[in-house]
């Protein structure tokens, strides 16, 4: 575990532990000791990773391996974003909201547990910690879809804990130890493989199952659909690519793929990708309502990390890390506006929206970029991402994949057209009429994110530098 | 056939046990019954390849963790169960299927 | 090693009667009963940490959460049973998964167990968990804290009713 | 910033500038316009006098240069087509309608930056971009001329008739640069290319097209009696009868004696094609009852000279060719003013409801009949030395033939002005036009300079001939032709008879319409066979437009459809029913059924363990 950011992880969990004595009395000093313990957390990362010296010397100071920072980062920001929205999001009656904040918190705290660890066992239990307070997040408003949406999630997760209990006990059984950096010394050693790379597929499985990648995604579309508005944004955007996609890429990279150690997962990790891509997007191309094609959508890109983290070049991995941070960017803004978007008009109901543009011109076109970012139009963020996936994909000589990938990049800007007009642009409904602009407070987390998605666009050089700083760090 | 061998085939058909049980009830408790015989039949390879390869303390130190995230995702699971009860009347898994398209 | 097979052949056992019985209170009996076994194989392995830690808290904790929830349902339970066709099947499905697995599974695990590699030094449990698994003890906490949480949330105390 | 720029970017920068001011203004555009038109007239005068350094830009390389090369051809263009910019604007001050005269000033000053481009380009690409942007200002001219439907089908007519040929335009010029190496025109002559290779014939042929279409000739000529109708005099006054004329006789004789040398064929296809277009289009001429429609079928008539005296190769007839050229632009310039002010002050352009109006109209009905003497050849106006020049050249050729139709149409010409102007300007007054008053200054401003140019440069021919076309024929390396005494030739003559035999003509056609001078033609419109081929010919069964659009087009386009469909349904319909396909499968497949999901997601472990589970 890297001790650098255990703070991290601790600060979280101690406020989470106040805030139910803390709001006893008075509800809202839950909202505000949530807001102040991230927004202090993410301060100080932007002060650790932003200092012009660290950025002038090319990131090369950065603790541990770059990459957990710069997910730690992803993580807090969007948990700050959740809470923020949440704070005036949620009605004042609600009688669980210490817990909800309690809960939040102990997820950023368990996230910022499985971007840190080393190790295999540890990484299962912090992404059990965080499976079990997603249950609970899920079912705040005590809807009847939240309880579906949970159960769902929980009963086609939680096989994947034993089938990566069983990959650690092989693990444990062939390698003797369970860090990660053996395996990456086993992996890059001329020792005949023997059953590691089938204890890494096994765990591999597990976390495929966690990261809905086809055609274990079924849960996907219905967690997201039925969470609670802000928590939706939160399951999407950083809970389950952290518990799932996260734990792909780290595995893909410790693996080696590139050597052609372990070729047979690699190829069916691409399949899988691919696979994704395609029925994510074919998928979201019927939906009728917002929060579940952004599911689908969301399945789709998890394919094309999944894909990169499948092909394991420094390019790739690259590419999948971008699109990692950009998925949290995209998606929470997509699910954020989906949650002001049922706070205002009541629905999410694609069929009963319609011209939204009109009375929530902010939603609007935040969602406007988000998807441009999500369909990988230039000079958004999304389009690097993409961009070098392909990339990727075109040098290690896999056209067809290239080819693919970007057709269904295209798919997804077309289901993100459909909905924009479905839901935005036309004439202005009955709904529109009826629904005012959300309050400043619910916009400025969106406005953030899309500031952040134009930013990291624009200034992808800089970014570049430090992706391929932490890339060659964790595969060199 | 050695010991280690016929151990992890009954463990096998432990698994299958548990995957089946998940697969055929409708019962949300009979679902998490299924979910415990998994992490059973889990809890067991551990412990097995610890006593393979000698590696005991290890396994141990592992599966005490193991235990306590079962007792608390039973926990979460019975919360979720007694709140779709309270809500849905029923423990019935199958029926929840208002979300889909 | 009769012994410890037949301990295995029980908790197969047992776990079949507990997805298979027709009252939801005896599969909860049945699967603490595959608790006990579990735990009797542990001691059998030689890990009495793991033996005792399982007897008390699966056999004990978890059936007693279990009962609990099952008499809350029972009345709904007993309105509406469930199919037994789908349970009568299991013996069959396991007895036609056993002998397929028989041809396939021993080879591949006798290879497995071929490839062990074994541990180094020993120590005591404590140091075990104190030295080399400290950020477990950390997720266990965050796992206990959070499960206090989700209990909080999902019966949160309400003040109007 | 060079000289040469003013004429093209002036006139376009104050067209953008027009569309700037606001539509309340009274005097503002026609005056920007106007000045604008008058400061390019005089640059092009002083790019006359002292031709100034060429100007390069380059694009791609050298082969795409953005040349600008103003030798004695193009400045002697770039003149005529300011001065008759200048004319048209100030004739166009008083123009009644306030609505689209914003967009009158605009097209008008487009076309003319355009124009100027397209002469100055010494560069076939630069002049093709140009040739195109005409065409666009063509179409916007026509179709914002009036408010009506037919001014909009018109548009479309001439668009899709130029269109087409530049087309050609641009396939002939694409294939000679790449047969020359180069697309600079400058270069190209150094070293002409010959027929001899078959491409070049074919390249050729399709500058050829590009030229004459531009010019209005036969068969391309369709559009322009139809946009008389249905346009205004000014538009007519300024493009078909002026700016089209000249682009296209310049191009023409840049293509047939600079870029290419031709052999006798080809002469041949010329002078036919010049006949041809002469006999076509009087004739058309002549039984028209329309001033416009008239004056317009005349205009393409006119070409005809053009051509059989560019055809003709020899020095005599280009330089025929080209005095023609400028002396067209001039009296038919003039002619389209005299209708567009007595349409402006008689309200009406039918010649049977027209008469008498010289008296109420002197200056107009003078300048008609200067115009109309010049147009009709009568020494010793403009028309008479061009013409003069014209049957010379085709004399010397040999084809004695061509001589007698352009002859032929030198009579037809007359007699039918001898109606027209009959009918006009003598004769009874109808009841309606006891009041007329004579046009505005604005107009007879310019109508005046024109008919003064036409006695002008009748009296003193050899001025225009010395000053403007031997300079240009020697800029394109053509011996100075002897063009002194020649209308003292059997010649005279012969035009002399031909005066007669329209005035007998005309005569006796009065005599057979009863006394109406507008039926003075229908001896000749109904007669045997002659009445059937002019009953097709309003039926439109020889208008190549009307041709392909009744029957070439439908079923090409029925073709098309079917093409089209099938591409469509190949990248539209095919792609999203497979993606709707799918999506409904996906779709329909989420039935939020658990147990399917859980035996997905079982299978889906089950296959991927199988397939990782080799030890090796």
């Amino acid at each position: 575990m890297d001790k650098g950011l255990l703070a991290y992880l601790l600060i979280p969990l101690l406020s989470a532990v106040i805030i139910p004595f803390a709001a006893r009395s008075r509800a809202r000093l839950a909202d505000i000791l949530a807001n102040v313990t991230l927004l202090a957390g993410l301060l100080n990362l932007a002060w650790l990773a932003l200092r012009p010296s660290v950025i002038a010397g090319g990131f090369a100071d950065i603790p541990g391996d770059g990459f957990s920072l710069l997910l730690v980062g992803a993580v807090y920001l969007v948990g700050l974003c959740v809470t923020f929205f949440s704070a005036w999001f949620m009605e004042d009656g609600q009688a669980n909201r210490p817990a909800y904040y309690s809960l939040i918190l102990a997820s950023v705290s368990a996230m910022t547990g499985v971007v840190t660890t080393t190790d295999f066992f540890t990484l299962y239990v912090f992404i059990e910690v965080l499976a079990v307070t997603s249950f609970a997040l899920i079912t705040t408003d005590e809807s009847t879809k939240g309880i579906e949406g949970a159960l769902k999630y929980f009963f086609l997760t939680f096989p994947a804990s034993a089938l990566i209990i069983v990959g650690i006990s092989i693990l444990m059984l062939s390698l003797g130890s369970l860090s990660f950096e053996t395996l990456r010394i086993f992996m890059a050693s001329d020792v005949p493989p023997g059953p590691v790379t089938f204890a890494a597929a096994l765990i591999m499985l597990g976390f495929l199952i966690k990261s809905g990648v086809v055609p274990f995604h079924a849960w996907t579309p219905d967690a997201y659909q039925g969470a609670y508005a802000p928590v939706s944004a939160h399951l999407a955007g950083i809970v389950t690519k952290i518990s799932g996609v996260y734990a792909v890429v780290k595995l893909a990279t410790l693996l080696r793929f590139f050597d052609g150690r372990a070729a047979a997962l690699s190829e069916m990790l691409m399949f899988l990708g691919l696979l994704s891509i395609a029925v994510g997007a074919l998928a979201a191309l019927r939906q009728k309502d917002f929060k579940r094609m952004l599911a689908f959508s969301s399945i789709s890109q998890v394919g094309y990390i999944v894909l990169a983290a499948g092909l394991g070049t420094p390019l790739a991995i690259m590419g999948a890390i971008f699109h990692l941070v950009n998925h949290a960017t995209f998606k929470t803004v997509l699910f954020l506006n989906s949650a002001s978007l049922e706070k205002s008009a009541g629905t999410t109901d694609m069929e009963k929206l319609g011209g939204m543009e009109h009375s929530m011109p902010w939603t609007s076109w935040t969602s406007v970029i988000a998807l441009l970012s999500t369909a990988g139009v230039p000079p958004l963020s999304g389009f690097w991402s993409k961009l070098l996936i392909i990339l990727a994909l075109w040098e290690a000589g896999l056209r067809g994949y290239a080819a693919l990938a970007l057709l269904f990049s295209l798919v997804t800007l077309a289901y993100f057209m459909v909905m924009q007009r479905k839901v935005f642009f036309g004439k202005k409904t009955q709904a529109a009429e009826s629904a005012p602009e959300v309050g400043a407070p619910l916009l400025a987390p969106v406005v953030l994110m899309s500031a952040l998605i134009v930013a990291l666009g624009l200034l992808f050089p800089y970014f570049y530098a430090y992706a391929k700083m932490v890339a060659e760090r964790i595969l060199l | 056939m050695s010991v280690f061998a016929m151990d992890w085939y009954l463990i096998g058909l432990l698994f299958f046990v548990g995957f089946y049980c998940m697969l055929a009830s409708r019962s949300i408790v009979r679902q998490l019954i299924g979910l415990e015989i998994i992490s059973k039949a889990a809890m067991l390879t551990v412990i097995s390849a610890g006593a393979l390869t000698a590696n005991l303390v290890l396994a141990q130190a592992l599966l005490i963790t193991m235990i306590v995230i079962e007792v608390v995702v039973v926990a979460a699971g019975l919360a979720l169960l007694v709140k779709t009860f309270r809500v849905n009347g029923n423990a019935d898994i199958w029926r929840l299927d208002s979300l889909k398209g | 090693m009769t012994y410890h097979n037949l301990l295995f052949v029980l908790a197969v056992f047992f776990a079949l009667w507990a997805v298979t019985a027709k009252k939801l209170l005896t599969s909860a009996i049945m699967l603490a009963l595959l608790s006990v076994t579990v735990s009797l194989i542990f001691f059998d392995l030689g890990a009495p940490w793991a033996g005792v830690f399982e007897l008390s808290v699966c056999a004990g904790l978890i059936t007693v959460l279990f009962i609990g929830a099952v008499s809350l349902i029972r009345s709904d339970e007993e309105k509406h049973p469930e199919g037994r066709a789908r349970f009568y099947a299991l013996p069959l499905a396991l007895a036609a998964f056993g002998i397929a697995a028989w041809f396939y599974l021993p080879p591949f695990l006798e290879e497995l167990a071929s490839w062990r590699r074994m541990a180094a030094g020993t120590t005591t449990l404590g140091l075990a968990i104190w030295d080399l698994r400290r950020p477990d003890l950390l997720g266990q906490i965050l796992m206990l804290a959070s499960g206090v949480f989700v209990i909080k949330s999902v019966f949160p105390r309400r003040t109007e009713k | 910033m060079n000289l040469i720029l003013i004429p093209i970017v002036l006139p376009i920068a104050s067209a953008l500038a027009l569309l700037f001011i606001s539509e309340r203004t009274k005097y503002l555009k026609e005056l920007l316009a106007i000045g604008a038109a008058v400061v390019s007239l005089l640059a092009a005068a002083n790019i006359f006098l002292q031709p100034p350094p060429d100007l390069t830009l380059r694009w791609l390389g050298s082969w795409l240069a953005f040349s600008l090369h103003a030798d004695n051809l193009s400045a002697f263009l770039l003149l005529a087509v300011s001065l008759f910019s200048a004319a048209i604007s100030v004739y166009s001050f008083s123009t009644p309608n306030k609505g689209p005269a914003k967009w009158f000033f605009f097209n008008l000053l487009m076309t003319q930056g355009f124009a100027a481009g397209a002469a100055l380009s010494d560069n076939l690409v630069a002049m093709l971009f140009f040739w195109e942007g005409l065409l666009v200002f063509l179409y916007t001219f026509i179709a914002l001329s009036q408010d009506n439907h037919a001014a909009r089908r018109t548009a479309m007519k001439a668009f899709l008739i130029n269109g087409v040929t530049d087309l050609c335009l641009l396939v002939g010029i694409t294939i000679t640069a790449y047969i020359a190496g180069t697309a600079s025109m400058s270069e190209i002559s150094r070293d002409k290319l010959t027929l001899d290779y078959g491409w070049s014939m074919f390249a050729y042929v399709l500058l050829m097209i590009g030229a004459v279409s531009k010019a209005g000739a036969f068969p391309f000529h369709t559009w322009i009696p139809d946009a008389a109708t249905d346009s205004s005099a000014s538009f007519m006054a300024y493009v078909p009868a002026a700016i089209d004329k000249l682009l296209g006789i310049y191009f023409l004789a840049r293509a047939s004696v600079y870029l290419f040398s031709l052999n006798g064929t080809m002469q041949l296809v010329l002078m036919s094609l010049g006949a041809v277009t002469i006999l076509v289009a009087v004739m058309m001429a002549f039984v028209q009852k329309d001033y416009k429609r008239l004056l317009s079928y005349h205009a393409v008539s006119q070409t005809g000279y053009m051509i059989l005296g560019i055809g003709t190769l020899n020095p005599i007839g280009i330089a025929g060719g080209l005095f023609h050229m400028i002396n067209h632009a001039t009296y038919k310039s003039c002619l389209f003013m005299t209708a567009g002010s007595v349409e402006r002050q008689a309200g009406t352009t039918d010649l049977s409801r027209l008469g008498g109006l010289f008296r109420a109209m002197p200056v107009t009905g003078v300048c008609f009949l200067i115009a109309a003497a010049a147009i009709s050849g009568i020494a010793p106006l403009n028309g008479f030395f061009s013409k003069e020049l014209v049957y010379k050249g085709t004399l010397d050729t040999g084809y004695t033939v061509f001589f007698l139709a352009a002859e032929l149409g030198s009579f037809l010409t007359l007699a039918s002005f001898l109606k027209l102007g009959h009918s006009v300007f003598f004769g009874d007054c109808p009841e309606g036009l006891k009041d007329a008053k004579e046009a505005p200054f604005s107009m007879l401003l310019p109508m005046t300079a024109l008919a003064a140019i036409c006695v002008a440069f009748g009296f003193g021919a050899e001025l225009p001939l010395n000053w403007l076309v031997v300079p240009s024929l020697a800029g394109m390396n053509i011996p100075n032709p002897t063009m002194s005494g020649f209308h003292l030739d059997k010649l005279y003559f012969v035009s002399l008879i031909v005066i007669l035999a329209a005035v007998i003509n005309h005569i006796l056609g009065l005599a057979a319409g009863g006394g109406k001078a507008s039926k003075a033609s229908d001896h000749i419109h109904y007669a045997p066979v002659l009445k059937e081929t002019y009953a097709l010919a309003e039926r439109r069964a020889f208008d190549i437009y009307e041709l392909g659009m009744d029957k070439a087009v439908p079923a090409v386009s029925r073709l098309l459809f079917k093409a089209d469909r099938f591409f469509d349904w190949v990248i539209d319909t095919a792609p999203s029913s497979m993606a709707g396909f799918l999506g409904g499968t996906a779709s329909r497949f989420h039935n939020g059924s658990y147990p399917l999901y859980m035996a997905l997601t079982i299978a889906g472990a089950v296959i991927y363990i199988l397939l990782a589970g080799g030890l090796k």
